[in-house]
């Protein structure tokens, strides 16, 4: 059987983690290409609807990825990030959907070499856990929202 | 007969030289409002890096993140750049010189040229430009995307003038064009002509001459790059097959006393050979093997420490510290052999290669050595100029200035930080030339009307060995909506963007695709770039198929294909969804705020205060001065605490500077041209208002545990050693033997990268112990002995002296122990074999400098500023853009930025100031629409927004209609959409950013994409 | 002070010798040539080892000289030098000659040209001590053999193959 | 290993390299050793008596002059200049080893090169292999005369010597004229058919030298000057050296 190769959404920070994916590429870190990473403005950006919609259209994981605590460049918007991404975890519970899906990470513009662990260890994580369970079925979560 | 006009140019800034270096220098200046010629020698701009295949640190070539602002209706009209030019005369005074241009002809009308080619195909004799390899590579164009687009023809080496003018199709040949003559008034010049190169073809041991496989540094360049005499691909030019082991030879025409070498060191080859090696395995075979055979591998640049450790351990370069003798080939065999000796034995080794690369150095070149002496420009016996030793950039003759390799070697990031730095000190000479500014372009309608996709593939082949660009612009124009997709392989020359221009306006397109580098890098330049065709900034969008794609997976092309095609297909999505919007242009506040009163931040506040900013000055300490207040004097002998005086007295009494000593920064907002910083003044607050921001905080000496540092009174750090023989000479008499030992606390796991400074710093320390008692005996402990530039000759001088330098490696490193009155310093020299035990009267330890991690993360995080991993603040760019910052409007210069000497400190902060001045220049702001706005029908006035904005920025606000609802201003609002987010009508967007530009691109990312 | 090479490459532009190297055009026995470290690194640079292989290019056929490398200015000393071959040293002598040694037989040459007594006794030594099959030859040898007038009593140095060769009145060998 | 151990304690002493410094124009460089190596790369003497040129010169440079000026090594070096000629700093070895040679006792340094040296003194010849004056007229005579008679084509061919205002004076080899004389003719030839006009000198004809390789700093120059006077004392323009 061929390897289940997870597709995962990563919503990257303009100012910390997109640059850390950056600093990846140019000192040539390798990370699964099934991470595709979408820019926002700060993580604080993300909305739990963006994540949800994430889950419906097919992601078998999603990465929150932002600054380290204390550097983010709107003040706080990496711990809001978190808050939401807590409290979407628990909503993915109840809708069957396993918590671990769904990450926050932390990281600073240099940290390539983080950025391209990060990447690698969550794809390792969802890959053992399987194709999401939203594929291939009619799910209707996040129809609502 | 020559045609002699008179320009109408006072008050200008010549700069000599279009290279990397004149470009920046140019740049600042006209971005900074004043005038500027720019002119070089050749047909086209670009200097030396044009023919580099990619620079390090980052790998890649990046020439088109500066090239495309040189374009001719770039830059307000401040720039006039001319090719073939040069300077025949110079008369005149700082303020006031008159120089002669000659403007040699090109013989082409370059208005008419198409550059088809086919003068150059049926008379390729007069093809005069030889870059690299092939004295004919494949046209005089030097990289295929030389500034102007057109030839150049030698016309000495015609022999048919008419057969020459007849076959160009479009009649551009001019065979009789003359040379022009002009002059020019300006205030002040600027040499960056940049430097030759060491012609190795008279080493014959090294063999150069004889064998086509032993190839200099730039040659190796030219053969990697896709613009280069083998079309980008790795052969032995003896044979044409690709090379399977591959050896660098460090130091040829550099650290040398005979057979033309320069005495110095040219600062810049261990890392460009490090570059090529891991290029060589990285692009073209990882099995390749990569050996390079050094005398000491000087990686003191910023982070240059872990791009060597990353050669060796990722990359697996083979790094052998000894200096061959010979690069042989036996008669009838086909390899070369390299004779070699290793430190541990003393035994001949005879290794193989099928390519040897000579590292070759920087010389002074010629011609500007004439046009030097012309201006009088004190030089030194090996030609390049003198230059003051607080001031790298300023030549013995008041009003001209030099930058980048002309001064001395050294590599990019260096040659950028001059460059601004020169820029800062020639454009204090001339006024600002006020010219009409553009207007903003109008959001109109139609530029949303049905959207029309272009999409834009601009990545270069040799940056995307892995991607098939011709694949990736087929899957593009199969994107519904896309009217036209091209590669436009030219992003580092603004001429030849005309053709894309033209297929815009032919295709009527409104909303473009630029699949390329990194949006950081990419967006402004395309923003600025469409604008005048018409396309709305927000409606470009940039997929980022070099380091996402291209980078990541070089390794495995297929992924990296059907990825660069997922986010061709994404960002298409995206700019569909985006609308467009409307810059504000507000007035800019024309100060500045200098963070950190050492002599960095003294420096650029003086040279800010100098051009008439106001500047506030802030010093976290009672004091200005900083750390080199521990300072005596630099190792060419000039007096620190003299320059620490006269600073503070400059500073403190300049009308436009303002100190606020025992401040600190305690909150921050705003933008570029905009910001509004808190400060506690001696625990008072105080707010003041700002245009841009440097930050000159400095580092903090290190003092590592180690070698019984602050257990024994005979071990100390240099900069006490410094103390001592400057403050008790009568005990320096005493001493008998004294030890350094170099790396104490740099290069090792805390603290990964060198201090830089510390190398010269104890050999200035040794030279000062021999003054004062020249029987002293000194050994010092190095790992590598980074003494770059002309520090080298101070190496040279210290071993003239008797001082003894034992390389020592990290996994046998010195042992200091008491040892009664002395302390007892085990060491082994590896060359002997032999254990030593010195009896020290002192241990000085060169411990170098960290990061002040603490205070600046505490700024990092007032600022929102990114720091290195080792707590350094990280600048954008670390080539091209070495003192500007990520968050625009801020610049970073001194210890802030990397551990330096004095001498480099204040070059990065004028460099810093000039750059600040390219922002404090404008009178009026443009605002980007990068805002949140409310849409009032659907807003509840719930207050979520109002708690939720970081920067308190909405309010609620009563319309006319009596309603409360949600009002976010936009000049105020910094863009994070915190509140967006949390708002649960979703009656707020962000502009840009909004959500169904998000969720289009989500949907598309997650679409099957069938490559 | 000047170097004979020096001269023999004038005089034979100055066609004073008559050198010719015909008599080697079928047999095109091969020649390497020991560049004297005294002569040509010490003291007068790669201008006299280029006037030295002029020379022997005339004398015994340009393509007939198979080159040993490094050569020279950066020729690899033989060791005969410096007294060396006095100092007692034999064996080290000998270690210090293997590469010498070792590159003249790479070149498959069937005579080394040497210019230099002590180069001359130490490659003749190495020669025979590593059982080399080459002979050692005195440049002066083969001019003479070239302009016809090398008597037989002159070839001591030359091997077998060239003891008859042009010889100049055979009648007097002693 | 105690016993390799090197011990650097007290003032410093003046060193043997400091003693060569002093002799050499710029003091040979000699303090200006990068250790890179590229000496010892090169050198043909690399490896031997466990010793290579950048060693040699550390070694002195650590003031170990007990056993740079006992090692055998420097007798082993021919002192050909491969390693000042890469050198980067253009440091003088050769003039260190040669100096090192001379360090030794006269009587402990290898008797075949003292020997010669001796030889050569004892006679106005320079001729190591003591070739007196006469004797050497007598060879040289002998064998031109043999040869005119034999090949009648060089019946005009002459070998003088001491003829005065030639234009050359050429020296020669010991070995020729005492153990293969007709080696001495190929040259005679040639200086004939190219109408060279040379003398020998019945004073300093010897090519050899074996007191420069002696490091015998008196007796090498004695020789010299004794070669260089009669080339002068004949009023020769060019002094020209046959090997």
């Amino acid at each position: 059987m061929e390897q289940f190769e997870p597709v995962i959404v990563a919503f990257c920070c303009h100012y910390c983690a997109y640059t850390a994916a950056d600093t990846a590429g140019s000192q040539r870190l390798s990370y699964p290409v099934g991470v595709k990473i979408v820019r926002v403005p700060c993580t604080g950006k993300v909305d739990a609807k963006h994540l949800l919609t994430a889950f419906e259209k097919g992601a078998d994981g999603v990465l929150v990825a932002g600054c380290l605590v204390g550097d983010c460049h709107f003040k706080d918007g990496n711990v809001k990030a978190a808050r939401r991404v807590e409290f979407t975890k628990k909503y993915l519970e109840e809708i069957g959907i396993e918590a671990e899906r769904l990450e926050m990470v932390r990281m600073s513009a240099g940290m390539g070499r983080e950025f391209a662990e990060t990447a690698t260890a969550i794809t390792e994580k969802i890959r053992a856990l399987g194709p999401s369970p939203v594929k291939g079925k009619n799910c209707c979560c996040g129809k609502a929202a | 007969m020559q045609k002699k006009t008179k320009l109408q140019s006072n008050g200008s800034v010549l700069v000599v030289g279009g290279g990397l270096g004149g470009i920046r220098a140019a740049l600042d200046l006209a971005e900074a409002r004043k005038d500027v010629i720019l002119v070089d020698k050749a047909p086209c701009i670009g200097g030396l890096m044009t023919q580099l295949d990619r620079t390090f640190p980052t790998n890649n070539c990046d020439l088109c993140t500066v090239a495309p602002f040189t374009a001719k209706d770039s830059r307000g009209g401040h720039l006039d750049m001319r090719g073939l030019t040069t300077v025949t005369a110079v008369k005149g005074k700082e303020g006031n010189f008159t120089v002669s241009l000659m403007t040699a002809p090109r013989f082409v009308n370059v208005e008419k040229c198409t550059a088809c080619g086919e003068c150059q195909r049926k008379y390729p004799e007069c093809v005069s430009f030889a870059p690299g390899l092939d004295p004919r590579a494949p046209t005089c164009m030097r990289y295929p995307k030389a500034t102007p687009y057109a030839y150049v023809i030698d016309m000495a080496k015609c022999a048919d003038k008419e057969g020459l003018k007849q076959c160009c199709p479009v009649g551009a040949i001019e065979t009789d064009a003359l040379p022009k003559v002009e002059e020019a008034q300006c205030g002040s010049i600027i040499l960056a002509a940049g430097a030759a190169l060491f012609d190795p073809s008279h080493l014959d041991y090294f063999g150069y001459a004889a064998q086509p496989d032993v190839v200099t540094s730039l040659e190796y360049e030219r053969i990697l790059s896709a613009s280069g005499p083998t079309g980008g691909k790795l052969l032995r030019p003896s044979n044409g097959q690709p090379p399977k082991k591959v050896a660098w030879i460090q130091c040829v025409g550099s650290r040398g006393l005979q057979k033309g070498a320069g005495a110095y060191c040219s600062s810049a080859c261990c890392m460009f050979a490090l570059k090529e090696a891991m290029v060589t395995r990285e692009r073209f075979d990882s099995e390749i093997e990569t050996t390079i055979f050094y005398m000491d591998m000087r990686a003191f640049g910023k982070d240059y420490e872990k791009y060597l450790n990353r050669a060796k351990e990722q990359y697996g370069v083979r790094l052998v510290h000894s200096r061959p003798h010979d690069v042989l080939r036996p008669v009838g065999m086909d390899k070369l052999q390299i004779l070699y000796t290793v430190d541990e034995a003393p035994k001949h080794i005879t290794e193989e290669f099928d390519m040897v690369v000579l590292s070759t150095g920087f010389k002074m070149n010629e011609d500007v050595k004439k046009l030097a002496e012309d201006l009088a420009v004190e030089l030194y016996a090996d030609g390049f100029p003198k230059t003051d030793c607080f001031n790298a950039v300023a030549t013995s003759v008041p009003g001209v200035y030099v930058c980048g390799t002309l001064q001395g070697g050294k590599d990019i990031p260096e040659t950028m930080t001059q460059a601004s730095a020169a820029s800062c000190l020639a454009g204090a000479k001339v006024a600002v030339t006020p010219r009409p500014k553009a207007e903003l372009p109008a959001v109109t309608p139609e530029c949303a009307g049905s959207p029309r996709v272009g999409v834009l593939v601009t990545l270069c082949d040799h940056e995307s060995t892995a991607l098939d660009t011709t694949a990736l612009v087929e899957y593009a124009k199969s994107i519904p909506h896309v009217v036209c997709a091209a590669a436009f392989e030219a992003a580092c020359d603004p001429s030849s963007f005309d053709a894309v221009k033209a297929a815009i306006l032919a295709n009527g397109v409104n909303r473009v695709v630029v699949a390329g580098s990194s949006p950081r890098y990419e967006l402004e330049k395309y923003q600025a770039m469409l604008a005048p065709v018409g396309i709305n900034k927000y409606l470009i969008e940039v997929a980022n198929i070099r380091e996402q794609a291209a980078w990541v997976h070089a390794g495995e092309p297929a992924a990296a294909n059907a990825k660069a095609k997922q986010l061709v297909a994404m960002a298409v999505a995206g700019v569909m969804a985006a609308k467009p919007l409307a810059d504000h242009v507000v007035p800019a506040n024309k100060n500045a705020l200098v963070v950190g009163g050492g002599v960095t931040g003294m420096t650029a506040a003086l040279e800010l205060a100098g051009q008439g900013a106001k500047v506030c000055l802030v010093e976290k300490t009672a004091e200005l001065g900083g750390v080199a207040r521990n300072l005596v004097k630099t190792i060419e002998g000039g007096d620190v605490q003299a320059l620490i005086a006269d600073l503070v007295e400059k500073t403190t009494s300049h009308p436009n500077i303002k100190v606020f000593t025992a401040t600190e920064i305690v909150d921050h907002s705003g933008q570029v041209g905009l910001f509004r910083t808190g400060l506690s003044v001696n625990g008072a607050y105080k707010e003041i208002e700002h245009g841009a921001t440097i930050l000159a905080t400095g580092a903090t000496p290190n003092q590592p545990q180690a070698f019984l540092l602050g257990e024994n009174s005979r071990v100390c750090t240099q900069l006490d050693l410094q103390k001592v023989v400057n403050e008790q000479p009568k005990e320096v008499k005493k001493w008998k033997n004294v030890v350094m030992i170099q790396c104490v606390g740099s290069r090792d796991a805390d603290n990964p990268n060198c201090s830089r400074l510390c190398c010269q710093s104890s050999i200035k320390n040794a030279l000062a112990i021999l003054k004062e008692n020249p029987n002293a005996r000194i050994f010092v402990l190095y790992r590598d002995l980074r003494t770059y530039g002309r520090f080298e000759e101070y190496y040279q001088k210290a071993r003239e002296l008797g001082v003894i330098f034992v390389r020592y490696s990290v996994d046998n490193p010195p042992k200091v122990e008491a040892a009664g009155h002395y302390a007892n310093v085990t060491f082994t020299d590896v060359i002997m074999g032999r254990q030593v035990v010195v009896s020290a009267d002192c241990v000085g330890l060169s411990t170098g400098f960290v990061a002040s991690r603490k205070s600046n993360e505490a700024l990092a995080k007032v600022f929102g500023l990114p720091l290195t991993d080792d707590g350094y603040f990280a600048e954008m760019h670390v080539k091209l853009r070495p003192v500007d910052m990520d968050k625009a409007g801020f610049f970073v210069a001194g210890c802030a930025h990397s551990p330096k000497v004095i001498a480099e400190n204040l070059t990065q902060a004028r460099a810093a100031a000039s750059r600040a001045m390219t922002v404090l220049a404008n009178d009026t702001l443009v605002q980007e629409a990068k805002f949140a706005h409310v849409d009032r029908a659907r807003c509840a006035a719930c207050l979520v927004c109002v708690r939720a904005c970081p920067f308190d920025v909405p309010q609620i606000t009563v319309d006319d209609k009596g309603l409360g609802r949600s009002y976010i201003d936009p000049v105020k609002c910094h863009g994070c959409g915190t509140c967006a987010a949390e708002c649960p009508a979703k009656a707020i967007q962000l502009n840009q950013f909004e959500d169904v530009q998000i969720l289009s691109s989500l949907d598309q990312l997650l679409a099957k994409v069938n490559a | 002070m000047k170097s004979i090479y020096e001269y023999y490459a004038k005089w034979i532009r100055e066609g004073k010798l008559k050198v010719s190297s015909d008599w080697n055009k079928e047999r095109k026995v091969k020649f390497t040539i020991q560049d004297p470290c005294q002569i040509v690194r010490k003291t007068f640079g790669d201008p006299i080892a280029d006037d030295l292989r002029y020379v022997i290019g005339k004398v015994v056929g340009e393509e007939n000289i198979i080159e040993m490398t490094p050569n020279k200015s950066n020729n690899y000393c033989c060791g005969g030098g410096g007294g060396f071959l006095q100092s007692g040293f034999t064996e080290a002598r000998r270690a210090y000659g293997k590469v010498k040694f070792d590159q003249i037989m790479e070149t498959g040459a069937d005579y080394c040209i040497t210019g230099c007594h002590n180069c001359h006794a130490q490659v003749h030594d190495i020669g025979h001590h590593f059982g080399g099959h080459y002979s050692t030859v005195h440049i002066w040898t083969l001019i003479c053999l070239s302009l016809g007038v090398l008597g037989p009593n002159e070839r001591a140095y030359l091997g077998d193959d060239l003891k008859d060769v042009n010889v100049f009145h055979p009648e007097s060998e002693h | 290993m105690t016993a390799n151990i090197v011990s650097i304690t007290g003032g410093k002493q003046s060193a043997f390299i400091d003693k060569v410094k002093e002799i050499l124009p710029q003091g040979g460089n000699l303090n200006l050793c990068l250790t890179c190596g590229a000496c010892a790369s090169g050198c043909p003497a690399t490896g031997l008596a466990d010793m290579d040129p950048r060693k040699f010169l550390r070694m002195c440079a650590m003031g170990m002059d007990e056993e740079v000026t006992t090692t055998p090594w420097v007798w082993m070096c021919t002192m050909c200049m491969r390693c000042i000629y890469v050198c980067p700093m253009e440091i003088n070895i050769p003039q260190l080893v040669f100096n090192a040679r001379a360090a030794w006792p006269r009587e402990n340094r290898p008797k075949g090169i003292r020997d010669s040296c001796d030889m050569a003194m004892r006679t106005e010849t320079n001729s190591a292999m003591g070739t007196a004056p006469d004797d050497f007229k007598f060879v040289v005579e002998d064998v031109l005369a043999e040869y005119q008679e034999a090949q009648p084509e060089f019946a005009d061919m002459q070998a003088p010597i001491d003829k005065e205002g030639a234009y050359f004076f050429l020296n020669q080899n010991s070995r020729e004229p005492n153990t293969e004389p007709d080696e001495l003719v190929p040259l005679w030839k040639i200086l004939h058919l190219a109408g060279a006009d040379w003398t020998y000198g019945s004073k300093g004809w010897a090519a050899e030298n074996y007191c420069l390789f002696l490091a015998d700093n008196k007796c090498w120059e004695h020789v010299t000057r004794v070669s260089a006077k009669q080339a002068d004392d004949l009023g020769c323009k060019v002094f020209l050296n046959t090997e």
